[in-house]
């Protein structure tokens, strides 16, 4: 945790939602420590073959842009708006009624007037105007338009990246307006004019080359891995040790890198792995892990359409070679995003593999029927739902959960109930945060969309009050010690979150509690959770 | 004072004026009676379809429908099927709820800090409620004034317009004679959730910081519209029969100036004018593109049925091969599986 | 063109503080603009012949009448003037009556005792609207669609009659009828000079307050020959004053206060 | 919150379908009314008001019981009331909007409705009850939303309810006092013309609104995870108990003066409704019923054995509840205007399209109840899970 | 417009020719009609009155208005006569006064009421035609 951070009680108290008295388009760009993320490193610019790549610094006055860098934008927002009605339509029809003014994490946890998703949208939208309609043309600022200079520019990349492209405003909108939409389309423009961040850049790079964000390589990969293996025989005394690579395997399952790699969402790994040997034990289910497509996450999603396009094609690639009949998916958020609502347009269809059939409960999954890829809470529950797993809860009893839907399987896909289902079964004491902050009107994490960098903590705890604040919630009343979730962004993010605004609660994967209450053939009895504390019972011995 | 309303009202006045000197001193009935109307109208029909062809020349690329409820996966998972529809006839009913009833709007809620520091989201429905009540006596008024225009008059527009009248108010005071003509709520209640909406944008300091002039001039505009057809009808009673000659002219494309008509009817006309040639370049376009929205016009489906985006063009990738090239000699290290052994020992 | 419209409009007021004020008639300004040839004054006034009261009343007296028979063609002036409905089914429920006949222990039934004369249990007794100097019917009603006049008469105003009958559960005398329904179809013939009624409204005797406006006694004083005495409570000299000054009279239900206008010589 | 009502289980909607079916057929009933006049209903010259006022009146008193839950909750700091007082508001909010209704149908013009607020008479009764009504009706809606609210985000209700809250205990008791001297004031209507009538409306009132309540809050317990809880059912029924004594000692006040005191104005309203009068007495068997109710009610519900055991308590509630409504929403209009001021005796008795508009209107008011309660038991079962 | 490719086309184009049809609603339904203002009849007594209470100009667009007034103070106050500008007398009577002359409603009122699609209740209580029957 960054150490400049005010504490807790100062940053709520200096948040100020009073309505400055100056109009927005008065009010210069304020670049501030903390609320950004570091510029892209050439390197990682330069590995993907994207525009101008080059070492610069926001809080410098030169930002090292080309020199026709208007034209490039004008262009390239003209290009877009031949290519996408959202864009088009959504440029056009907005009547600033406000109902979105409120709904975002950002402007309820910042105070700032251009974090409503409205004026986020305004920033493209006014310089659109000026360029592209003839209201703007003639009426100039009264028609709300406004001419491309650099000082819009920086405001530009300093609000783009200041939106989670979470969806909440698009709820509300009564047009169905999406700020994400326009967000990600500001930073395909920013783009192509070499203005990324390198929380993004540089993992997008990673998994271009070795297959995920953090770039590890085919070997290591197996390395942590097979840790996990050992972990979990200390724990319950099976060996889980999965396959890689593996050609004729009957599904390939793809998580985000996170899971491999970094806490909690090891624990969640592990769980993954508990479960896909129960089930070969049980019911001879074959599943491998592929160290090229090892990557769910796709970072791409937040630099361009087209980035998103070309790292996301590995999992089809790799599902082809290996031959498999369908691909489940683990918990993530834009990585469903993604499979939900881009994969099969941009890389389909994937008529090498069978529509996804549960080959232990014989379920179809008819919803994945084209895209061919399952998502694990839906598998699980679906088992679960035939009792083919043995579970015992009791062995959750120490955790008090609340579940988090994470915004992208909440707004970009509809997954609310399955998850919900899975925990409810593998553990006792299960509360829900306020009804209005939970599954369609769920709050973001304030680290999405590759915001969740170590430079920009003030960031990311503003934005993510709204959720902690509902988290503390049902930490005072019901004693909730567990924030359980289906996505590796929120396992990253959520850790840091908890600890600054609600200390005591701790963060989970859905499939971590799964393997936590998973009778496995011939374990041994365990006395520990997968994290090595004490099974509830038997801390006193 | 605000510029930006102030901007807006004082443009609102001068149309008036305009209107208002062009007939009383200037005469000219030929131009707000005929040919203002007319452009106005042709502007109006041809500028909405320009709009919406220009929108409809930008393909949707991707299926991108915001889902405000469980979607359809296993079968024992109650699907929300207008929140998330996966059908095409649930997309209809979620498109009809939303253009009819403002669904989305109707979420709307409040955000607010409490003491203790504990956020709260409350009910905030004013904001739909004027916007149904704006939206949908709008419409009725718009209908209603269909008897000018038609004749017969249809028997559904005589239904409305005694289901709009039905409560009456009839008063007379020192000042004011209301009851005959008999008084239509719609007009009434268009006015109000106009104040309501103007007063909003003007005193939430959210919505004002957000509004550009061009937000307060429709307001401004109908609402010189509404007052100046309250005053028609209430206060200055016009000939209406010799309007509706006139109407009738201009529908039948045998335009004749009526006589007796005052000016505030030329006003009203002028302002109507205004209103639907402006509609096309402004935000007013959001009647037409909220049926475009590809977030609420779409199923959410497309793990089911393939999405085919019409510009999909083939990217740079890192293939397997050339990765297997890259990291060969390591993962045969590792025991991992490859397409091609080392071929001269690395 | 404009400025009919504006002079028609202002003229109410000028309209409304002639009726109020009975001053004179009250210059337009707005209208005289540009009309300075036209006369710009109007008035509403009341007719010269009108018959004026401060508290019309009604003596009948009932030696004059000796069965129903000799009712009859009071009640059917009245109710032929005036477009009252003859509903025949449903006689008692749905019926409209301003005037009628009933027994002396209906029409007085705080007096009746079980011993009465001969005469007076059999003599028909009409009855009406007392026109009470003190009206629970108009302190009911929550529209002041009925009013009491200057003189003295207790009025309905169709036009603004909610129907909600509270002023017939009010009415002590059970003076007030409500249509039911349209009673048109059950007018024999209409008198085109008196509206009917409309479904939904309350209607009574108005002691033919259209008749006094032009100077004529009400029609059942007009048709009783001479039976039914009509005249200006307040005023000592009056017809009716002079009859209660000689006759001994009862009204009805005078116990509850309301004071009725109406006296009945027995 | 008001979404939380628009999603439910089969059951819920099924059960909202039925009740929109019955209010169709009540408002195709009351169309035919509109056309064709209040000759519809059993209504006459003589016995002007019926069912309609009858129900409104009744209902008057169902809606002022909700102070009942007000003063101990917020006056007396009885903290069990908290859980169930927003459904005594909510019951109020439901029963309150079929008071208005049923005035509306009532009326022959109801297209000039306006009049009473385009005209206002402060001299008349009826214009005070428009306004009581009406702001009680405003009064609950915004307390019990905001106290709901409130409850849902767990923060304290907004500082300016309170006072609300507070005004809204003694606009209970003017609804229903102000709805009696609707008939009370009224001279020549002996029946009416006693000062305990608001008394005895408001303890009635007290006894019917409650004993609702109790079955509504088992009805609860049983269809949904919230419990009103049994501390706060048996507190209700306690008021229950208190209620109906007071109500039948009323009565029982004004027979005593109505019949030692001999003035046939005022007799012979009770003769008829307790024994008949020339012949005439349709509602004799119905009073009798009402007060055998209410007598085995008051047995049932002083005993505390019986009291405490929750399946007699749905059998007293029932004959409480019943009993009050044959009391005022039969005999009550009916008794006073029969025989009228003539003294002649014409009954009433409604009719089916009559019945048929009321049903309409009950399930109209049954609709907004069960939206409201389901909003209720959603909040609880939210904040509770 | 970049291409001239339409995406959607049908449902865009059902859309645009729905919205067409309904704005260009008033013109075709009125296709081929001529439908010029009603033209009053006069009764004889009318055309020998040759004036009425107002002028003409003033009775057409606010007879209603007057009617109002008349029926006020008639009924409210009593007062029943009018004497207008030109300092003639008359009685404020529909009835007595304005169908009097205009006994033709007809032919007189109804035809611009109907072409206006007013109906005024007027003639729910006040009789223009005593014989007829319901």
């Amino acid at each position: 945790m960054a150490d400049d951070l005010l504490k807790p009680d100062e940053q709520l108290g200096a948040i100020d939602h009073k309505i400055p008295k100056k109009g927005w388009m008065d009010t210069p760009v304020n670049i501030r420590k903390g609320m950004y993320c570091y510029a892209s490193n050439p390197k990682s610019v330069e590995y993907l073959s994207l525009p101008n790549a080059r070492k610069w610094n926001p809080l410098e006055e030169d930002w090292k842009l080309p020199e026709n860098w208007k034209e490039i934008i004008y262009e390239g927002l003209r290009e877009r708006l031949d290519r996408f009605r959202s864009l088009k339509v959504f440029m056009d029809i907005c009547v600033r009624c406000g109902a979105c003014a409120d709904k975002c994490h950002f402007f309820i946890g910042t105070g700032d007037p251009k974090n409503m998703p409205v004026l986020r949208a305004e920033l493209l939208r006014s310089v659109y105007r000026n360029d592209f309609t003839l209201a703007g043309k003639i009426l100039g600022s009264v028609a709300g338009a406004r001419e491309m200079t650099l000082d819009v520019l920086k405001e530009w990349w300093y609000y783009f990246y200041q939106c989670t492209e979470c969806r909440r405003c698009s709820v509300f909108c009564p047009y169905g307006i999406d700020t994400a939409e326009i967000t990600i389309i500001g930073r395909e423009l920013l783009n192509l004019i070499g203005l990324n961040i390198d929380w993004i850049a540089t993992p997008v790079a990673n998994c271009y080359r070795t297959g995920n964000h953090l770039g590890i390589q085919p070997h290591a990969f197996k390395d942590m891995l097979d840790f996990f293996v050992e972990d979990v025989e200390d724990i319950t005394g099976v060996n889980v040790e999965p396959t890689y690579n593996k050609k004729g395997a009957d599904i390939l399952f793809i998580t985000p890198s996170g899971d491999v790699f970094a806490d909690p969402g090891t624990y969640t790994c592990m769980g993954y792995m508990m479960l896909f040997k129960y089930l070969k034990e049980r019911y001879g289910f074959d599943v491998t892990w592929s160290t090229y497509a090892s990557e769910g996450g796709n970072f791409g999603f937040f630099t361009s359409h087209e980035t998103m396009k070309r790292l996301n094609s590995k999992m089809y690639a790799e599902a082809k070679r290996l031959g498999v009949k369908w691909i489940l998916g683990g918990e993530c958020g834009h990585m469903w995003r993604v499979i939900n609502q881009y994969m099969d347009t941009m890389n389909g269809p994937a008529d090498f593999m069978e529509e996804p059939v549960s080959p232990i409960t014989g379920t179809k999954f008819e919803n994945a029927k084209s895209t061919k890829m399952v998502h694990i809470a839906e598998f699980i529950a679906d088992l679960i739902k035939h009792d083919k797993l043995e579970l015992d809860p009791r062995r959750n009893d120490n955790l008090k959960v609340t579940f988090h839907d994470s915004c992208n399987p909440a707004r970009g896909m509809g997954m609310l109930d399955e998850p919900r289902y899975v925990i409810q079964n593998v553990c006792n004491h299960f509360y829900e945060m306020p009804a209005n902050t939970i599954r369609e009107n769920t709050f973001c994490c304030g680290s999405g969309a590759g915001l969740n960098a170590g430079e920009n903590m003030e960031l990311r705890m503003a934005g993510g009050l709204p959720r902690a604040n509902a988290v503390k919630h049902v930490h005072e009343k019901h004693g909730v010690n567990t924030l359980a979730c289906v996505c590796a962004v929120d396992r990253a993010a959520l850790p840091p979150l908890m600890e600054y605004w609600v200390p005591g609660v701790e963060v989970i994967g859905m499939t971590e509690m799964v393997g936590n209450a998973l009778i496995m053939p011939g374990e041994k009895e365990r006395d520990t959770d997968l994290r090595g504390e004490p099974l509830p019972g038997t801390e006193e011995e | 004072m605000n510029s930006k309303y102030m901007f807006s009202l004082v443009a609102v006045i001068i149309l008036f004026l305009l209107a208002y000197i062009g007939i009383e001193t200037a005469g000219l009935y030929t131009l707000f009676g005929i040919w203002i109307p007319y452009a106005a109208v042709f502007i109006f029909a041809v500028g909405v379809v320009y709009r919406v062809v220009d929108w409809a020349q930008s393909p949707v690329p991707f299926r991108i429908p915001t889902t405000c409820g469980q979607q359809k996966s296993l079968p024992w998972i109650r699907h929300a099927s207008i929140d998330n529809p996966a059908e095409n006839n649930n997309v209809v009913l979620r498109m009809f709820l939303e253009v009819v009833f403002f669904r989305s709007l109707f979420r709307n809620m409040r955000f607010d800090f409490n003491k203790g520091n504990k956020f709260s989201y409350e009910w905030e429905k004013w904001l739909w409620v004027g916007a149904i009540a704006f939206h949908w006596t709008l419409f009725v008024v718009v209908v209603r004034h269909l008897r000018f225009f038609t004749e017969p008059v249809p028997l559904c527009i005589q239904w409305l317009e005694t289901l709009d009248s039905f409560l009456r108010v009839e008063f007379m005071t020192d000042f004011l004679q209301i009851g005959l003509p008999g008084v239509f709520m719609s007009g009434l209640v268009l006015l109000a959730a106009l104040i309501y909406l103007l007063l909003r944008r003007m005193f939430i300091p959210q919505v004002n910081y957000i509004s550009f002039s061009a937000d307060f001039f429709p307001l401004f505009l109908i609402m010189g519209i509404a007052l100046s057809g309250l005053f028609m009808r209430y206060l200055a009673k016009v000939d209406i029969v010799a309007i509706k000659a006139f109407t009738m002219g201009l529908v039948t494309f045998h335009p004749v100036i009526p006589e007796g008509v005052g000016s505030v009817f030329y006003v009203h006309l002028f302002f109507v004018s205004i209103l639907l040639a402006y509609f096309p370049f402004s935000k007013l376009m959001h009647a037409g593109g909220v049926f475009l929205s590809p977030t609420r016009n779409m199923a959410n489906n497309s793990r089911a049925e393939r999405h085919v985006n019409p510009w999909n063009y083939p990217v740079k990738v890192h293939t397997y091969e050339e990765y297997e090239d890259e990291f060969r000699e390591k993962m045969i290290e590792a025991g991992l599986p490859v397409e091609k052994e080392l071929t001269n020992g690395g | 063109m404009m400025q009919s419209s504006r002079r028609n409009f202002l003229k109410i007021a000028g309209l409304s503080a002639v009726g109020i004020s009975g001053a004179k008639p009250v210059l337009d300004a707005f209208a005289a603009e540009g009309h300075g040839d036209e006369r710009t004054e109007f008035e509403i006034r009341k007719n010269e012949k009108a018959l004026t009261a401060q508290q019309w009343g009604m003596v009948i007296d009932t030696r004059k009448f000796e069965s129903a028979a000799d009712l009859e063609p009071l009640i059917e002036a009245c109710h032929s003037l005036h477009n009252v409905p003859h509903i025949d089914e449903n006689k008692v429920r749905h019926e409209v009556k301003w005037i009628w006949e009933d027994e002396y222990k209906h029409v007085f039934p705080t007096l009746a005792g079980k011993f009465v004369d001969e005469r007076t249990e059999h003599l028909p007794f009409l009855a009406l609207c007392n026109h009470c100097e003190n009206p629970p019917c108009v302190r009911a009603c929550p529209t002041k669609a009925t009013f009491k006049r200057e003189d003295g008469i207790v009025l309905m105003d169709f036009h603004r009659c909610i129907g909600c009958r509270f002023c017939m559960a009010a009415c002590p005398y059970g003076s007030r009828s409500f249509n039911f329904k349209d009673p048109r179809p059950f007018i024999k013939e209409r008198n085109p000079e008196f509206p009917t009624r409309m479904k939904g409204v309350v209607e009574k005797c108005n002691f033919c307050a259209e008749r006094l406006a032009v100077g004529k006694k009400p029609a059942c004083v007009e048709a009783s020959n001479g039976a039914i005495a009509f005249g200006d409570m307040n005023d000592p000299e009056s017809e009716v004053r002079e009859l209660l000054k000689s006759n001994y009279t009862i009204r009805r239900k005078k116990g509850l206060g309301t004071e009725p206008a109406v006296y009945y010589i027995v | 919150m008001l979404e939380t009502a628009l999603k439910g289980n089969k059951g819920y909607y099924r059960w909202m379908a039925a009740i929109v079916a019955v209010i169709g057929v009540g408002f195709a009933c009351y169309l035919w009314q509109l056309k064709d006049g209040l000759g519809i209903t059993g209504m006459s010259r003589d016995v002007s008001w019926g069912f309609y006022i009858a129900q409104f009146t009744f209902l008057v008193g169902v809606a002022a019981s909700a102070v009942m839950l007000v003063i101990p909750y917020y006056l007396h700091n009885y903290k069990a009331f908290g859980k169930i007082a927003i459904l005594g508001e909510f019951l109020a909010v439901a029963s309150v909007s079929m008071c208005l209704m049923f005035i509306l149908a009532d009326l022959g013009q109801p297209m000039r409705a306006l009049n009473m607020i385009l005209h206002p008479t402060p001299g008349s009764v009826l214009f005070w009850d428009m306004i009581v009504l009406n702001g009680y009706l405003f009064l609950n809606i915004v307390i019990g939303w905001k106290v709901l609210e409130a409850e849902r985000n767990e923060v304290m209700v907004a500082g300016w309810v309170k006072p609300l809250i507070y005004l809204s205990v003694p606009w209970a008791v003017s609804i229903h006092t102000v709805t009696a001297f609707l008939y009370c004031g009224l001279p020549g209507r002996g029946f009416w013309l006693t000062a305990i009538l608001a008394p005895r409306f408001l303890a009635s009132a007290f006894a019917a609104g409650p004993s609702l309540l109790i079955l509504l809050c088992l009805l609860i317990r049983k269809i949904t995870n919230f419990d009103p809880g049994r501390e706060q059912i048996q507190s209700l029924a306690k008021i229950v108990t208190y209620a109906i004594i007071m109500n039948v000692f009323f009565f029982l006040c004004e027979v005593f003066v109505v019949f030692y005191s001999g003035i046939p104005e005022h007799m012979d309203h009770f003769k008829y409704l307790f024994v008949g009068l020339h012949g005439h007495g349709v509602l004799v068997p119905w009073m009798w019923t009402s007060m055998g109710l209410m007598a085995l009610a008051i047995l049932l519900l002083v005993n505390p054995a019986t009291r405490k055991d929750e399946s007699v308590l749905v059998v007293a509630c029932i004959c409480v509840f019943v009993g009050t409504w044959i009391d005022k929403g039969l005999g009550m209009i009916s008794g006073g205007f029969v025989p009228n001021p003539l003294h002649h005796v014409n009954e009433y008795v409604p009719t089916t399209p009559e019945i048929v508009i009321a049903i309409g209107i009950y399930a109209t008011g049954i609709f907004i109840l069960s939206v409201l309660f389901k909003i209720v038991v959603t909040v609880k079962e939210e904040v509770s899970a | 417009m970049a291409n001239n490719k339409m995406y959607d086309k049908g449902k865009i184009v059902a859309g645009l020719v729905i919205f067409a049809v309904m704005i260009t609603f008033p013109f075709w339904f009125n296709l081929g009609k001529a439908a010029p203002a009603p033209e009053l009849k006069l009764t004889e007594k009318a055309k020998a009155a040759k004036e009425c209470v107002l002028e003409k100009a003033e009775m057409k667009a606010g007879h209603m208005q007057l009617l109002d007034i008349w029926r006020e103070k008639v009924v409210r106050e009593g007062s029943r006569e009018y004497v207008n500008t030109k300092g003639k007398t008359y009685q404020m009577s529909l009835s007595k006064t304005c169908l009097d002359c205009h006994s033709n409603k007809a032919e007189f009122c109804d035809r611009c009421h109907d072409y206006a699609s007013v109906n005024p209740y007027c003639w729910d209580c006040h009789i223009d035609n005593p014989k007829e029957k319901k």
